[in-house]
Order: structure tokens, then C-alpha cells, then sequence
């Protein structure tokens, strides 16, 4: 047990998937020498060599592509794009091939593959660096899509991306890299995907949300519950595929949903977990479901990448909003 | 020396061994097997058939699009036939020959064709990935499974097949380049036909060859007759050990002509004249290796009338198995299948939306 | 006025905006010589000549960013990708650049650029070639996303597409390609981006569709009509911007909603239209906002693709489930 | 002939004309203006130093991260110098001392690196894109402004820069063919500075050299001592001539090296060593062009103390003007400004929510 950043937290899943399983690679731009630009893959090119530790060519495409065809002869590859906003460059392999590549020969390769990015704004980068396009990945059958909030559950879906048997794009929030530390077992643990949990009982309001935005999220519940309101707080995990059955089951409690994330608002990731509430609890909502998101701007570069955020402040007042009506 | 030219570190060639002539240079000529040779044509003659009788099947409605492979066997028996059993292949849309020579049966061709995705599941043992219609996007899956044959020490080798519209794709140039850097055992095979669907290669590219593009990423390229099959036999088996014994991938370029349409949606008319057609079709690669065999191997004129019989008679035995199996796979149930190892439960529950549906008793949305 | 199919119709577009403008360029695979593997450029080449009639490299990233360099250098040009499977090919060019320019420079570099693809399931093609993933645009900032349903408005929306100062997105339904012919007039008509249309009226429920499942859809109003229950049919035509004001102002009438749309259910456009209603029209909800779709599973071979698709029954089904709850 | 050598039919040559020991190719030696080379000098200066100042800012945490450009004046300000004013200049990110030459004012530099996307927008006049950071993305660009140039009749040239590892995307491959095939007037500068990021060049590509890639678009290429101006300045004055004249785009290599950090997050101790650094810091391209302009023009050893005062106050000058701005801007709202040429009602919705919860007024959601 020890309290570790979720950088660390994530290479200490590194070092023990490819410690457990020679089949294990990992690879991308910086990933070995240098061990990635935010050092998660530190030391692991010391401990299992340059063969299975691999500095890449700069070319997304071809990362993910050649993972692909690592996968289909044997190898357990977890490639790094060096961010999110890069992503776009192998759409086309995630989208094409990864995704399709067990449907397509009708289960005769399986694509046991994890595409990890950094995603998200709020560390001061330059532009491209402050993506939160999950949605895109989410929307494709064939891939799982998860977003880890802090260091202990990175550590657990990691792991469960690595075994997994199917394509997984892992975005880690880079806000919450170095945030803060949590007790991290020494011991294997592993987090489902496909399971979101609730990370704060209430029974007011049901407030909704994934990655970097769950810190403010959990923020803002502590403000409401000063004024006497109880937030439930869920924690999304996986985005794809969406457990919807914890929050439908919360919403059928407290009739009233806000819904986080940094994404751009339209079309965003909320527009799902919306349409499964009304699915599946409409006649309990008793008020609008609302959200509070990011922009539909480009992300500004950094001087007002906060005002683009979500904050604390705007998910309170959206509670109160959704808690006012009737 | 301050102004003076860059020498490129790789050999660019071209080879030739049988011309149009059916001239024959003695010194090039590998020693091949008799059996081989006959199976070899047997296969051209075979492939040739068969996407004659597919144009039909098409024109009658009875299958989808397809593209032929007409014109381009010798390019694709004589690089196949230099890949072992346990090696990879990784085709791209047009490479049936190849396919039905790894052992891809003649009915799952058509169930493709059909619009079966059953008849895309490769046949039990074979190494090869099911067709990739993204042009180029194969390259670097071919340089992913080489590195990982690399790595884990298999002996095998992977041969990878696109066009030439395919070398302008980003996914030619980075796949390329990914299996170069690391000397994986790829064979980067180009089956330059002259045209991408209508475009012709001077719009297509910047350079004269293709071959050139080698130099590019450090490795040796071979510019071949493509309608010279022991031509490319030799240069695709050249590969193939270069890159067994870890000497890294290859460029071959061979050089052909696509005879008939793109697809059957193409009408090459628009395009192209018929004096380019002719001449082209007096190159025809199955009529220089039959006179080769007949010259050359105790293969008399007759035995190739009695492989056309043979021939059609397969054909019509494997549209009769497509059809059997397209009546058995008639549940459209079955796209629920095979989207993850597991289902999870929000399609399991599409799924039975489905079911539900089709007895009509069901609600939607 | 003729009678054309949605084909003869773009390219009436895209005739009579090249005449007008010198800065126009049509460039992509096999657009020239032949007029495209659909023939909606057609005949542009012998007018135009090959140096504003491009056939290009088979190259989508280099055919969307060499668009937008012509853009940014005084052209209007207007790209086809053969078909929207692959799009994602040029996806970073899209998302990253043609996106973002305006913004970027600060208004100093304009991007008019359109981009042509056809989408949709329902002709028998191969894998690929049947894709719906409107989404992915929509969701991003500084992209427009149009999609035409039938020929008289997929001239006027390309007319304005290209006329337009921004990027746009332009998927054609390549199902109602030859699908219908209509009266298209032979002077100008435009049809404005951000606009959509009530093309049935009705009281007893709203059905929202577009592209090519604006037919199937009328096809089910039809079916409910002859049980008495009028349906409001609506087509959106522009995805993004998205226009609320129509479809939201239907739903306080009928209090019950149907969308429609064949991209893949989970995270698809549906969880917008959704919550705009949501937003707007909450109140007036009489019943769950339901919801007709493509399945989550990759679009099967053609074999199989009608059952992937919506139909009228399907739809018909939805919304009789509408009226029946409450 | 069967066998035989395949000619790559475009010319790929080296040049160098001051070397590092400060020896010069009389024959070579380019016909500038004293005053030019003058202003290069200076310019060179004016970028070290304010790249310098620069990192300091970023360790005081008063801008962001930023990529500095020591050690690559030489191949920057040669080059740049070669390119009309009203030519077309297409950065990546690395390209600070071509932007000033090109009249991007200091204090917008400092502005952009400060998180102010008003930084990004180009001075009036100028014919520079604003910095692209996904890398290689920009060459297609530059070949869709060339071809408008060539299509429009402007007799504009576009000078494209990006780097060593740029060269592995699909994007300069693709932009690269686009350009070639449409004889494109756009010349390629690829600024090889060793590394990407960590990345040395023999992880980076099969090929010894990057000009060799000239071969796969059939174009022209020249590998020059990117250390030494007027070797870069004399290749990049003849591909933008030759491109002027209407004979297509040129590769340029230019070798030189990345004497700082790939950006300020970036520690090079983890992947090279002090010597190597030490080796190529005696080949500064400042050091070697101050003293060839000591040799041959009128330039005293003096001068270049009065310069490193007028260079520090002109860069102090700008810091204050960047505060003064940044003052200013203090408006976040502006983030809903240029999304598109009109807001759309949802957006301006967006803006006025944003605007009422300002005011703490307002609902949210
Ligand atoms: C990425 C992508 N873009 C476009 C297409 C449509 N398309 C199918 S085949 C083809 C031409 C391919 O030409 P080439 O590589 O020469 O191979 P050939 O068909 O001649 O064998 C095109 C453009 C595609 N399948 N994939
Ligand atoms: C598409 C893309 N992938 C990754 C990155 C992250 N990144 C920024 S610079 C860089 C290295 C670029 O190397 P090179 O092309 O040699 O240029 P240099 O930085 O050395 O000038 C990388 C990987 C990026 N900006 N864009
Ligand atoms: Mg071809
Ligand atoms: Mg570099």
C-alpha cells in the first residue's frame, strides 16, 4: 500500500501487467528512453528492454495500426498517443480496423489492444493539448471507451483494459495526473469496466460525471450539502459501454440529474446518459435533466482555459437550478 | 566535398526473366518444380474463371460488387506462391487468386461477394487477414505482425498487397516506415495496374516509379515485370528470405495492367481507350506462361482444355455450396454477434428489442 | 424547372456556382475524368477545365488540407471523400485545421470550404461504404454538418454550403441518391444552413428525421395517418448548427417525440436533439422522448443491412409506444 | 535488360559553402548585400536572445511552454531570407526566428506563449499561417496554397517548415505528393534537428538521409549544412526560384541541431549526452556566421556589443508591451468570438449564460 500520484499509479499497473505477461508490449512517440512526455511509462524500458518497450515513429497512424497487427499475432499491446487532440491522426485504424477486427473475421482475431491518451484541459499546454473528444470513440461499436478520475481506480481499469480481450481507448485526465494521491494496494486489484459507482450518497440530487470534472463535481456537492442538500455523486468510469443502471436507479431516488463533463456541450457525451435516464426513468425525473459542460468553442488556449471549464460553481448552481424547478 | 550528389544506401532494380516474346533469360531462371509450375497455372487459369463467372453472378443481380482480379495473376500466384503456410498475407479488396491459393475456398468468395459477412472468416489455420477495404490501411498491420514476429521469434514472414493509388496514402508511407526502422519481415508488395479506379499513375504521383519510393524508408525495392510470373516469383522469394533471415522488408513493385473493370461499378470507358486495353491484352500473363510451360515443361496444348473443364466444374460446385450456405444464414440476428468477446447487457438488450420486433409483439425505442 | 434526382441536382449546384464564381475548384478521387464514382460532378470537367476540376492523389488527408490551403488562398474549393467510411482518414484535418482556422488567426483566414460525402447504408455496398457518423462533426466547434434529404433541398443546401464563409460538412444519403426525382427550378434557390423544416403536419406526435430516413419516416406518418394519428414530421437538414426552435416548438404541441436516424444508437445525434428538448420543452413532455436507430453494432454486410436500418415499422411501433404511455 | 539499376531521374545533392572551421567555397559563395547579411546576423542574435529570455519567463511562470529554436538561426533565417515578402510562409511550431524576420512583432510571440490566443493572429499584411502544432499537418497546407498561387496566377511562392520526426507522418507524405503532382510552387524546408522529442533519427526512419525522400515525389532534393546560412540561404534561393518558374516543389534538408530543450517540459539528459551537445555547440551557426561577416564585411568585432544592447532593450521593450496587452485582455468571453463568421443562436445563448453567471445571476444547465 502506498499513496501514489495516478501517474504512478498507472505505471505501477504497467510494470506489473508486463512483469505478469510476456505477451504485454508497450509503445509510442518518447515512451521508452524518456519514459512518455508525462513519464507513465517510466523505467519500464530499463526493466523489460527496448523489444517490448518501444520508441516509435511519430506517426498515430501507424502506432495504432502496428498494435493492431501485434494483437492479431499474439502480443498484448498498450500504445501511447502522446494526447488526445492527436487521436484524430489513427481515427481511421481505431475506427476501421481495431474496432471491427474481431466482427469482421467473425471472431477469429481478437484485438486485445489499450490506445492510451491524455485528454483534457487545465494544465496550462499549448494548443490540440486540451481535448475531451471521448465521445467520438464512444460512438464506434467494437471499442470500450474509459476514463479514470483519480489514482486508485486508474490503476484498477487499467489493468482491466490491459486483459481485456477487445479494444479499449484509455483517456487519463492529465488534470488529475499529479492532483493528488490516493492508497494504491500493492497487491493486484482491478476495477470492471462496463461499472460506474456512486462516489457520494445523497438523495436530492443526482449529480453525474467522469475524469478530471469528478474532483470539481464532488466540490460542488460539498457546497450544496452546506445548504442542507444531498448530492449523490456517480462516477462514470467506463463512457462505453455505459452502465446506465446505477444512475437510472439514482435518478428514480432523487428525480433530479445534473450532468458534467468537460466535453463540448453539443452532441457531447450527456446527450447518452440523458437518453438512457429517459429510457429508463423518465416518469421519476422531476425536473429537466441539466448539464453543465464545456463550451462549444474551440478550447481557448490557456489564459481562459478555465473560463471554458466547468467549475464547482456552475454545477452548483445548476443543482440548485434542477432542485428549484417543478 | 562542399556541392556533390547523395548516394542512397539501397539498391533500386528492375528484373524481367520471361518477355512478351516469351524470350527466356536463362541466367534469372529459377529452378522451380514442375508441380509447382502446372498448380501455378492451374490457379491463373482458375482466378480467371472465376472472376469471369463473378462478372455474370453480378450482372444478374445474384452478388454485390467486386473487383476482379483480371489481368493481375501472375503478379499475385507468382508472389504468393514465395510466402510458406505459416507465413502471414494481408491482402487489400483485389487479391482473390492470392486468397484462393492460401486456401480460402471458391464458396466464401462468393458469400462475400454476397454480402455475407461469413464468407470474410478466414478458414481454420490460414494466416490470412480478412480483406481491408480502406486503401492502404493494411500496410501497417503488416508491420505490426512482423514485429511480433520478430519479437517472439517465429519465423514468419508477412506479405502485404496494395495498388499504387495505395503508395499515396499516409498509411503506406508511416507502415512502411514502421517496419523499416525496425526490420520487420514484411514484403511490401505494390501491384501497380496503372489505375486507381480512373486516375492514372502521373496523377497520382510526383515520381516516374514506384520502386523509388523505397528509398524513402532504407530498403532495397524491385521493380518487376508483373506479368511475368516467375519474374515475380523470383523477386518475391528474394523478399520473402531477406526478410526471413532479418534483413528487413522490401519494396517490389510489379508492373501490370488491370484488364477489366475497377469494380462493377466502373466503367473503365471513361478513362481509358481501347488501343490501351489491346495492347495490354496481347501482355496477357496466363497466355505467356502457358506457352512457357508447353515450350518448357511436359505439359502438352490438350491438358489445358480438359483444366478449363475442371475448372468450370469447380465454379459451379462452389456457387451451389454459397447458395446452400446463404439459405442456412438467412437470421439478421447474427449482426449482434461478434461486436465484443462479450456482450454487454445495453446490446443484449438491442438485440432482444430485436427478436421481439420481428415476432411484432415487441415495443421500439 | 426539371425533374431530377438528388444526383442531377448537386451537380446542377455545383454547375451553376462554379459558372458564377472563378474561385470555385472541385477537387478529389476520380471527380474529373469521370465525374466521381456517383457522377454528381459530372460534365464539370469539360467545362471547367482539369485545373479547377481536380482529380487527386488517393489521399484524404492531403485532399482536406490541400482544400484548405486553396481556401485560405483566395479559392472556394469544394472536396469529395468517395465515401464518409473514409472521412476519418482526413479527420485531424478537419477537427485540428479547417476547424480552428478562423479561430486560430482570429478571423484573418477564412476556410469556405465544403466537404462532400456520400454516407448512409441501403445500396448494397461493401464494408465501408455504409457508414453514418454525422456525430463526429456535429460535436465539433467551427464544423458545419448538413445533410440533405431529398433533391430540390440537397440543391439549395449545397448552394449554401458553398456560398457559406465557414467549413461545412455535406453528407449526401447516397440511398436517396437515384432514389426519387423532384421539381428542382432552374434560377437559384438556396436553402438557408441552420434551418429545418416541418414537412407533414400533425398534432398527435413529433417525429424528427433526416437524410435518408426522412422517407421512411413519412412512409410511417402515412401508416399512423391511416389510424387516425397525425404525426408532425420534421427534417433537420442542418445537424449543426443545430436548430431547436422548430422541432422544440412541435414537441409543446404534440407532447410526444420520435427521432430517427440510422448512425449507430449509443452517443449518436438523437442524445442532442434530445436534450434540447429537454431544455426547452421538459414541461410539455407528455411521454419518454423515444428513439428509432442503427444498432450499436458495425453496419452488417449487405446481406443483413436492411435489418440494421430503421423502417417505417419500426418506426410506426415507436410512436404508437409514445401515445400509448403517459 | 533483365536486370539492371533503376534511375531515380531527379537530382539529390549535398551542399556546404562555409564550413565549420570557417574555410569558404569561393565558387559557391552567394552574391548578397552587405546590409542583408547585416540584418541576418542581427536577426540571429535577436532570436537567440530572445529565446533565452524566454526560458527564463517560463521559469519565473509568467508564459507557458514553448519550443525554442537555439541552434537552428542558421537554417531558419537562410532559408526565410530566400522567400519574397509577398510570399507564403507555413510554420509548425519551432519557427520563432522565421516569424520576426517575417514581421510577427516580439510581444505577440510573448502574448501567444502567455496562453492569449490574440498572439496567434498574423500582423496585418503578413502571409504567414499561424502555428500548427499537430505535427506535419501543415504541409498539405502549404500545397493547397501553392496550387491556388499557381492556379490564380499570383507568382506567390509557399515556404513549408517542419522537422526530422515531421517527416514519419502520413501527412507529409501526403502533402508532399499533392505538391509534386500538381507541380505545386511550394518549397520544403525540413529543419532536421536530430530529434523528435527523445527520438533520435535512426528510431525515427529506415533512410541514412531525409533528402532522399525527395525520390518518392520525383522532386528535387538538397541536403545542406544547416549550421552554415549561406549554404541554406543559396538551396533555398534556388528552390524558390526554380518553384517561381513554374518547376514544381524542392526538398530541402537541412542539417543542423537542437542545442535546448525540445520544449520547456522536456529534459534532454534522459536521452543524449553532454558531449554530443558539446560537439555541435562548437558548430554554433551565430559563432560561424559573426565571424565570417568579421572577415569579409565591414562589420567590426565592436558592433556586435552595441547589437547585444539594442537586442536586450528591444526585448524588454516587448515584454512590457506583452503585459500592457495582456492587461487588456483580461475578457474571457472572448473564447465565443470566431467560431464561425456568424454565432449561431446556440452559441450566442451560450455566451449570454456565461456572461449572466458572471453577474452570478444566472441559471446554469
Ligand atoms: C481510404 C480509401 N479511400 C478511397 C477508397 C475508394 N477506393 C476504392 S479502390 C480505390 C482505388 C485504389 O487504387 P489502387 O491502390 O491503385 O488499387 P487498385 O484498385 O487499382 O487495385 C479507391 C479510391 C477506399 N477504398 N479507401
Ligand atoms: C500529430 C502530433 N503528434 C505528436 C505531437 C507531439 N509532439 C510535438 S513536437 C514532437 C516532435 C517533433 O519532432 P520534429 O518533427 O523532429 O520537430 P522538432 O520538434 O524537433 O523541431 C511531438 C512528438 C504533435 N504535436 N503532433
Ligand atoms: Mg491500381
Ligand atoms: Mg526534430
Amino acid at each position: 500500500m502506498a499513496e501514489l500520484t495516478m501517474i504512478q499509479a498507472l505505471n505501477l499497473a504497467l510494470h506489473q501487467e508486463m512483469a505478469a505477461d510476456d505477451a504485454m508490449l508497450v509503445l509510442g512517440e518518447d515512451v521508452a528512453q524518456t519514459g512518455g512526455v508525462f513519464r507513465v511509462t517510466q523505467g519500464l524500458k530499463d526493466e523489460f528492454g527496448s523489444e517490448r518497450v518501444i520508441d516509435t515513429p511519430l506517426a498515430e497512424a501507424s502506432i495504432v495500426g502496428a498494435s493492431l497487427g501485434m494483437a492479431v499475432n499474439g502480443c498484448r499491446p498498450v500504445c501511447e498517443l502522446q494526447f488526445s487532440g492527436f487521436g484524430y491522426f489513427a481515427m481511421h485504424q481505431l475506427e476501421s480496423h481495431a474496432a471491427r477486427m474481431r466482427w469482421r473475421s467473425r471472431g477469429r482475431y481478437e484485438v486485445p489492444l489499450v490506445v492510451r491518451m491524455p485528454y483534457g484541459a487545465g494544465v496550462k499546454a499549448l494548443e490540440h493539448h486540451s481535448e475531451s473528444k471521448e465521445a467520438f470513440f464512444a460512438h464506434v461499436p467494437g471499442l470500450k471507451m474509459v476514463i479514470p478520475s483519480g489514482p486508485r481506480v486508474a490503476r484498477g481499469l487499467l489493468v482491466s483494459a490491459i486483459r481485456d480481450p477487445d479494444p479499449v481507448v484509455f483517456f487519463e485526465p492529465k488534470a488529475a495526473y499529479r492532483a493528488c494521491k490516493e492508497e494504491v494496494p500493492d497487491e493486484e486489484e482491478t476495477v470492471p469496466l462496463g461499472t460506474s459507482r456512486i462516489v457520494r450518497e445523497g438523495d436530492d440530487v443526482t449529480l453525474i460525471a467522469y475524469g478530471a470534472m469528478l474532483a470539481r463535481t464532488l466540490q460542488a456537492a460539498e457546497q450544496l450539502a452546506e445548504d442542507g442538500i444531498e448530492a449523490e455523486v456517480i462516477d462514470l468510469l467506463t463512457i462505453s459501454p455505459l452502465d446506465d443502471s446505477t444512475f437510472t436507479a439514482s435518478v428514480r431516488k432523487t428525480g433530479r440529474v445534473v450532468i458534467v463533463h468537460e466535453a463540448h456541450r453539443s452532441f457531447g457525451p450527456a446527450g447518452e446518459v440523458a437518453f438512457r435516464i429517459l429510457e429508463r426513468s423518465f416518469w421519476w425525473l422531476e425536473s429537466p435533466i441539466r448539464r453543465v459542460t464545456g463550451y462549444d468553442v474551440t478550447v481557448p488556449f490557456f489564459a481562459r482555459e478555465q473560463a471554458y471549464l466547468p467549475d464547482a460553481d456552475r454545477i452548483v448552481r445548476a443543482a440548485r437550478t434542477a432542485l428549484r424547478e417543478e | 566535398m562542399p556541392r556533390q550528389d547523395v548516394e542512397l544506401g539501397v539498391p533500386l532494380e528492375w528484373l524481367g526473366i520471361v518477355d512478351e516474346q516469351g524470350q527466356v533469360d536463362e541466367e534469372l531462371l529459377p529452378d522451380l518444380d514442375d508441380e509447382l509450375l502446372v498448380a501455378l497455372h492451374r490457379a491463373m487459369v482458375l482466378s480467371r474463371r472465376f472472376d469471369e463467372r463473378r462478372l455474370q453472378l453480378q450482372r444478374q443481380g445474384r452478388i454485390g460488387t467486386f473487383a476482379p482480379a483480371i489481368g493481375q495473376e501472375a503478379t499475385q500466384l507468382g508472389a504468393i506462391s514465395a510466402l510458406g503456410e505459416d507465413d502471414w498475407f494481408v491482402p487489400s479488396y483485389r487479391e482473390t487468386p492470392m486468397s484462393l491459393w492460401r486456401g480460402t475456398p471458391l464458396w466464401a468468395v462468393l458469400l462475400y461477394d454476397a454480402g455475407y459477412n461469413e464468407g470474410a472468416e478466414p478458414p481454420e489455420g490460414n494466416k490470412d487477414l480478412p480483406i481491408a477495404v480502406p486503401v492502404s490501411s493494411q500496410v501497417p498491420h503488416a508491420a505490426g505482425i512482423g514485429y511480433a514476429a520478430r519479437l517472439r521469434d517465429t519465423g514468419e514472414v508477412v506479405l502485404v498487397s496494395f495498388g499504387d493509388g495505395a503508395t499515396s496514402e499516409g498509411d503506406f508511407h508511416e507502415g512502411a516506415n514502421f517496419a523499416a526502422v525496425h526490420e520487420a519481415p514484411v514484403v511490401l508488395l505494390c501491384q501497380n495496374n496503372q489505375y486507381a479506379i480512373s486516375t492514372p499513375l502521373e496523377q497520382q504521383m510526383g515520381s516516374q516509379t514506384i520502386v523509388q519510393k523505397a528509398a524513402s524508408y532504407g530498403i532495397p525495392g524491385i521493380r518487376v515485370d508483373g506479368n511475368d510470373l516467375l519474374a515475380v516469383h523470383v523477386a518475391a522469394a528474394e523478399a520473402v528470405e531477406r526478410a526471413r533471415s532479418g534483413d528487413g522488408p522490401t519494396l517490389i513493385e510489379a508492373v501490370t495492367y488491370r484488364l477489366s473493370v475497377h469494380t462493377t461499378a466502373d466503367d473503365p470507358s471513361t478513362y481509358r481507350d481501347e488501343q490501351e486495353e489491346e495492347r495490354w491484352r496481347e501482355k496477357d500473363p496466363i497466355e505467356r506462361f502457358r506457352r512457357y510451360l508447353v515450350d518448357r515443361v511436359a505439359m502438352a496444348e490438350g491438358d489445358v482444355d480438359g483444366l478449363e473443364d475442371e475448372v468450370a466444374e469447380r465454379i459451379d460446385e462452389a456457387w451451389e455450396q454459397a447458395e446452400q450456405r446463404m439459405a442456412e444464414l438467412g437470421d439478421p440476428v447474427d449482426m449482434f454477434d461478434h461486436v465484443y468477446a462479450e456482450r454487454p447487457a445495453y446490446l443484449e438488450q438491442q438485440r432482444d428489442a430485436f427478436q421481439a420486433e420481428r415476432g411484432e409483439g415487441g415495443d421500439d425505442g
